[in-house]
């Protein structure tokens, strides 16, 4: 992080400049947020998944709470950062992070909140709703279909439905006001709530590297008779998950080095298509 | 059965629709059990659509995409099918076989979208620097309206040229690069860390990603387990230094002046 | 041979005397190899009583309650299978075919019990506030009364009705019951733990709970390994409050006054 | 644990009346205890395992050292709590606990320091005695036996009881003496070695939760051709234990909110025999 | 560690009396240092693997760096510890503790960082070269061979030595130089340094202790017709690595005690063969 | 073909210095790529001496000494293997059979002596305790000596004396006594750690030492992920320090006097 002035830029980049409370979100907001969550992942793509639609839904809110035009910009760069969660519990994570917003805690502290909250709750909602709720509305739907009734696809949407926008729209209201209880609480501990959601939030990235980027090569060193195969024979031995590992962090060192993300992608991109073709991806 | 162009154009507007609920809205019509009836209704023969969409609900059962991985595309496998059940007259089985490949292509295909659709979100980053709210929404609205395109092509091509032409150009493409893109696609993911570290990492974080990656990566534990553990880690600190200043008060008022 | 109500009455006794013995006092005296010599005593045939004894201990072997889970009863099945082959002169190993059912009943009916006995408990704790130590030792007592009790009859009974008749009578009760009040004792300890939690949990203290939580749920470490990593952690925090001390001292040193 | 008086309250059941160390106790007071031990499971029950004898086990012991009847009663309700240790090795927590009694602690540091002593000690009791002491004097009894000779039974009850009766009575005395001799040091730190016990306790209670509560659903859900079976598909996808964690802290609310012990176990028997009706458990 | 005066024994054993930084090392002496390093095993035995060769490594560097004879002697007896990693990477090793010699680190400090640093090269070191530089060069190799060719040989011979040597002296430079300029910054912070090289370097020494020390029990006790294994039925229920933990214990307490290292290996010795006489080993 | 002595002693040198080079200098000029033609030169027939070479480096491929233990001695394997091949005329294949036995008697020979080394390391302290380098340089080069010598013989004896003589040879020692020096070289490590931790170990370092061992005991964790979290931790305490005096600095200012 080296000298002093970096640091100062650093929480220049951290902080928001109007650090008065912000204005309260409505029950119109709430539902305008939730409402906005449909399209969560309308601009889904491997780089940052859900951060288009995530920003897109709280863009709003923001808007109303951020009058500073400075901390607008602050916080939408903010939340273009990497996320991935279940789109059905995804407003959960929106209500407490819009009243973290309110608060006007650091960005950074919003952000570890946020990818704290929302990762685990990827897998939570695939098992409780994809490998659960849909088979058990799909099943009783297919039933009555295959006996010729069309009440098995009328049945399906509305049972589903009513769990889905009940979910949707519930959620985003209690974590909101959740939230909004605790930002006295917050606001006391500012510092110390940063450095324990900052402690929570790079654990899970650290996993999420480990568990999200899947990268492995398919080299094999014929020698001879010998043939050894660079990732069975040599990193898994040496360590799992070695190459996301790496990958990740030698993104990290141009992204520091002022490698735009296009660039980044790009590359990477071009890396995958011609690793296939030389045979080592 | 022939099928007029309008008809073909119906069913891709149909896969339009549907596309996007498979990601948005999410309200699950795209599922076969809704969507088969809805062929049926544009083809005009609800019943065969009800029983071919029961049919395929049972084959898909149980797939669907997680952390955002594709299983073979449902839509583009329910509307080719029922389509051919309807028009041939053949049984949801064998539909279901001349359907597949269609989703298998259509999976890959969605692959390949969301590795493409990758650079868009420096645009966003652009955006997000002139707090220019309407950019973002802009490309929201556009990612929405590549995948609805994407869809309806993918349906109407076949209905339309028949699947014999429509498989001929699916072969057409270099496996590898698709392969390839495929690929980057798993990789992906690094860049988006490498920025979000670039906003939340700092020197005395290290050893936090340094665990959690020792965590999943050797004791393989799922993120609810590590971030409960993290959670009990932040915690601890979190309490310790209520207790350091603590003591640090009682120190001195012990000592006194 | 007949047996009299005597010698039956002795042999519930015995199951009286074992049945404390298993769980209190753990002599083993309820152990097959003993058991067996004082059945054949009772019914005058020491030889078929050793012989009986020493077959049940290898059956019976490696089988001890662990943590509280009965497994088949080894008293009742001794005293039924050794008295059955005293009577009929069976091989011991007819006769173990003859005792196991009584022993899985007898079991299930332990397992009852200890579920059954948990009120007692509040009792108890009543008696704590009153500083009452007269009435723990007397539900003690009384705890080993119901148990000595309930084995007198599970060996007097069948012995003296003989095998068909208490067979029926264990039949008769509803197996939806039975296995319900099992299932209440594998919940049980949450109970026990809640009141635990009680008096121990503050909240600088949630962090542990959690770590203790993921090492057993998911990492399915044994307690000895939670308890040395917990002590392990319990340690450092024990020495870093030294140095914090130390460290403010200092500091204070070497500012001065 | 909110207000503050509710914390003065807390402390007040905490910390004993008279402070001043309690009288010594005699070898013959130890060996009394030893003796007591006999009956640890006297009162045996699936919600408190062994807490009934193990009180009467250590009440002589307890009655010397707590003069004041109300350091008694605090003393005894402390422990009632759950305990499950192996029944030979139960005298060596005991005679570390009545040092601790003796030099006064908080009930909660003695308390868990039991926890974090006796609960392990259960699982290497087991390894030791059941399923190694135990096979080894029965098979050379049963051998004898099997021969026809009634030293099968003399030698078993012997060989076994030697070890037995050694280990009881002399670890009670070794771990006394062992605690007594650590008096001087746990007065001197008795807030650190509270705090310290406590986090060894917590999280031994924290892995006995997960370890010995035992509850999952038989619960299936027929959607037509679908079964969605609760536990295997949903629970265990979620996270391992999550069952006994729900109902542990159900309970712990539950007791919070006042509820006698009585109450809780009828209403988990009720559940447990109703849920057996019902076909969900 | 008891009284104060062995405290102070302790420590100075542990801090160098010439606390003045030391003479430089120049490339002549890195290089000297390098070809050394061939003989890293020349002394290889099971009770210190490297150490011996270890220390002969470093000898001239350490000559001209401690100058003070009493320091010298110092730092040769911390390197006579235990050490093992992989011999193409120990350069790497050396090279950063040279410099920490340099800087007049504590004994303890150098030593943890050394077993911190050289244990986990070990096993990365043997799945680099030991299963894959070797087995791609001798595939190579023996396949031309097989044609009947002598370039084989030579080409084996070549090839593995390009990469062995260049890694072993470029090792040796990069991590001097590395080293040296981390030199102020570890002067600066001695302390902190000291405490956090013991954090890591003691946790790997536990770890090595249940990975590196092999020693189970074939006792079995036949009862009658019970067979009870002692290791797996008995100790491994109990814990995993017990023996080998309680045999280091041990042999750390009879080291306290002041038995020579002499004594225990002898010890050990017979106890090996006394044991594989007596039938427990 | 005859074998004169004094080939029989060149092969003894090859075998002294190939000896060396397994564990010190590793050129792998002991591999039998390359230690076949060697031998096949000393006994006139290169040609063979390449073939029986390739053969063995396949045959011992993958073959190395990890973490101090002995695979089957590759250079014994090689020369023996070798010679028998050239002076018999038999095929490489046969010749590894005829090879393997003696490169297990090596095995087991150079794990004694790795055993029987360990006491010259306390001669090393004393060395060290008198900063006497001199001696530290004789003990490496008597060590380098020792084993070069053990090889020499191993191969001089077999090929001079013919394999059934130094067959019996080594049948001759008692295996117990093998055996047992070889477990106690499992053992061994101990002291190593022993006199490592006298050095090293503080009671503040207790809770470090058990984690570790916990880590590696119980989670199998290898030696590199525990460093790992090693590192972590010590980095968090590391960092947690400055923050101490940090907060203890502003206190005190906040204070003021
Ligand atoms: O895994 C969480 C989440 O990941 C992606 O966003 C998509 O695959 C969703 O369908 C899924 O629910
Ligand atoms: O597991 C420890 C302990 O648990 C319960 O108290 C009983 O099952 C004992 O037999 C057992 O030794
Ligand atoms: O495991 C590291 C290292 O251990 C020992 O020193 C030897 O077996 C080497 O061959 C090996 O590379």
């Amino acid at each position: 992080m080296g000298s002093n002035t970096e640091k100062n830029a650093l929480i220049d980049a951290n902080e928001y400049e109007d650090q008065s409370i912000g204005a309260e979100l409505t029950t119109a907001d709430i539902n305008k947020m939730a409402w906005r969550s449909l399209l969560l992942q309308a601009s889904f793509n491997y780089e940052r998944m859900q951060a288009g639609g995530w920003l897109y839904g709280i863009l709003p809110a923001l808007k109303k709470i951020h009058t500073n035009k400075n901390d607008l910009a602050k916080s939408m760069k903010g939340h273009m950062g990497f996320l991935n969660t279940h789109p059905f519990l995804v407003t959960f994570v929106m209500g407490i992070i819009l009243a973290m917003e309110r608060s006007k805690q650091d960005v950074s502290s919003i952000q570890n909140t946020k990818i704290a909250v929302a990762s685990p709750l990827g897998g939570i909602g695939d098992a409780m709703f994809w490998l659960t709720l849909l088979p058990i509305c799909g099943g009783i739907g297919a039933d009555l279909a295959l006996r010729g009734s069309i009440m098995g696809a009328i049945l399906f949407f509305i049972m589903f439905n009513v769990v889905h926008f009940t979910l949707r729209f519930g959620l985003a209201h209690y974590a909101y006001r959740m939230g909004v209880k605790a930002i006295p609480l917050i606001k006391a501990n500012t510092k110390k709530v940063a450095h324990a959601a900052a402690i929570v939030g790079i654990t899970v990235i650290g996993a999420l590297v480990a568990t999200y980027v899947r990268l492995s090569t398919t080299l094999e060193i014929n020698a001879g008779d010998a043939v050894v195969k660079l990732q069975t024979d040599v990193l898994d031995k040496l360590m799992p998950a070695f190459l996301p590992l790496v990958y990740t962090l030698i993104m990290y060192a141009l992204v520091k080095r002022g490698w735009s993300p296009v660039k980044l992608i790009m590359f990477t991109m071009v890396l995958g298509v011609a690793g296939k073709y030389a045979g080592f991806l | 059965m022939e099928i007029s162009i309008i008809q073909a154009f119906i069913l891709g507007l149909l896969a339009f629709i549907a596309g996007l609920d498979l990601f948005n809205g999410l309200t699950h019509m795209h599922r076969p059990v809704v969507l088969g009836p809805l062929v049926g209704l544009v083809l005009g023969d609800l019943q065969t659509g009800i029983l071919v969409g029961g049919t395929l609900e049972l084959v898909w059962m149980g797939l669907a995409p997680l952390a955002g991985a594709q299983p073979p595309n449902v839509i583009i496998g329910t509307i080719v099918g029922a389509t051919f059940a309807i028009t041939t007259g053949v049984s949801a089985e064998v539909a279901v076989g001349i359907a597949v490949p269609f989703a298998v292509a259509v999976q890959m295909g969605i692959t390949l979208l969301f590795s493409a659709m990758s650079p868009m979100m420096s645009k966003c980053d652009d955006f997000a620097d002139d707090a220019n709210t309407r950019g973002i929404e802009l490309v929201n609205y556009f990612g929405l309206l590549v995948l609805g395109v994407f869809y309806f092509f993918c349906a109407f091509l076949p209905i339309y040229f028949g699947a014999e032409h429509a498989g001929a150009f699916v072969e057409a493409l270099p496996k590898n690069l698709i392969d390839g893109l495929g690929v980057a696609g798993g990789i992906m993911p690094a860049v988006g860390f490498a920025i979000l570290m670039k906003i939340m990492m700092k020197n005395i974080y290290i050893p936090y990603f340094i665990l959690g990656f020792v965590a999943a990566a050797w004791l393989q534990l799922p993120i609810l387990a590590i971030a409960c553990a993290a959670l009990a880690m932040a915690l601890i600190d979190f309490m310790k230094k209520d207790e350091t200043a603590a003591t640090v008060k009682n120190e001195e008022l012990d000592d006194g002046i």
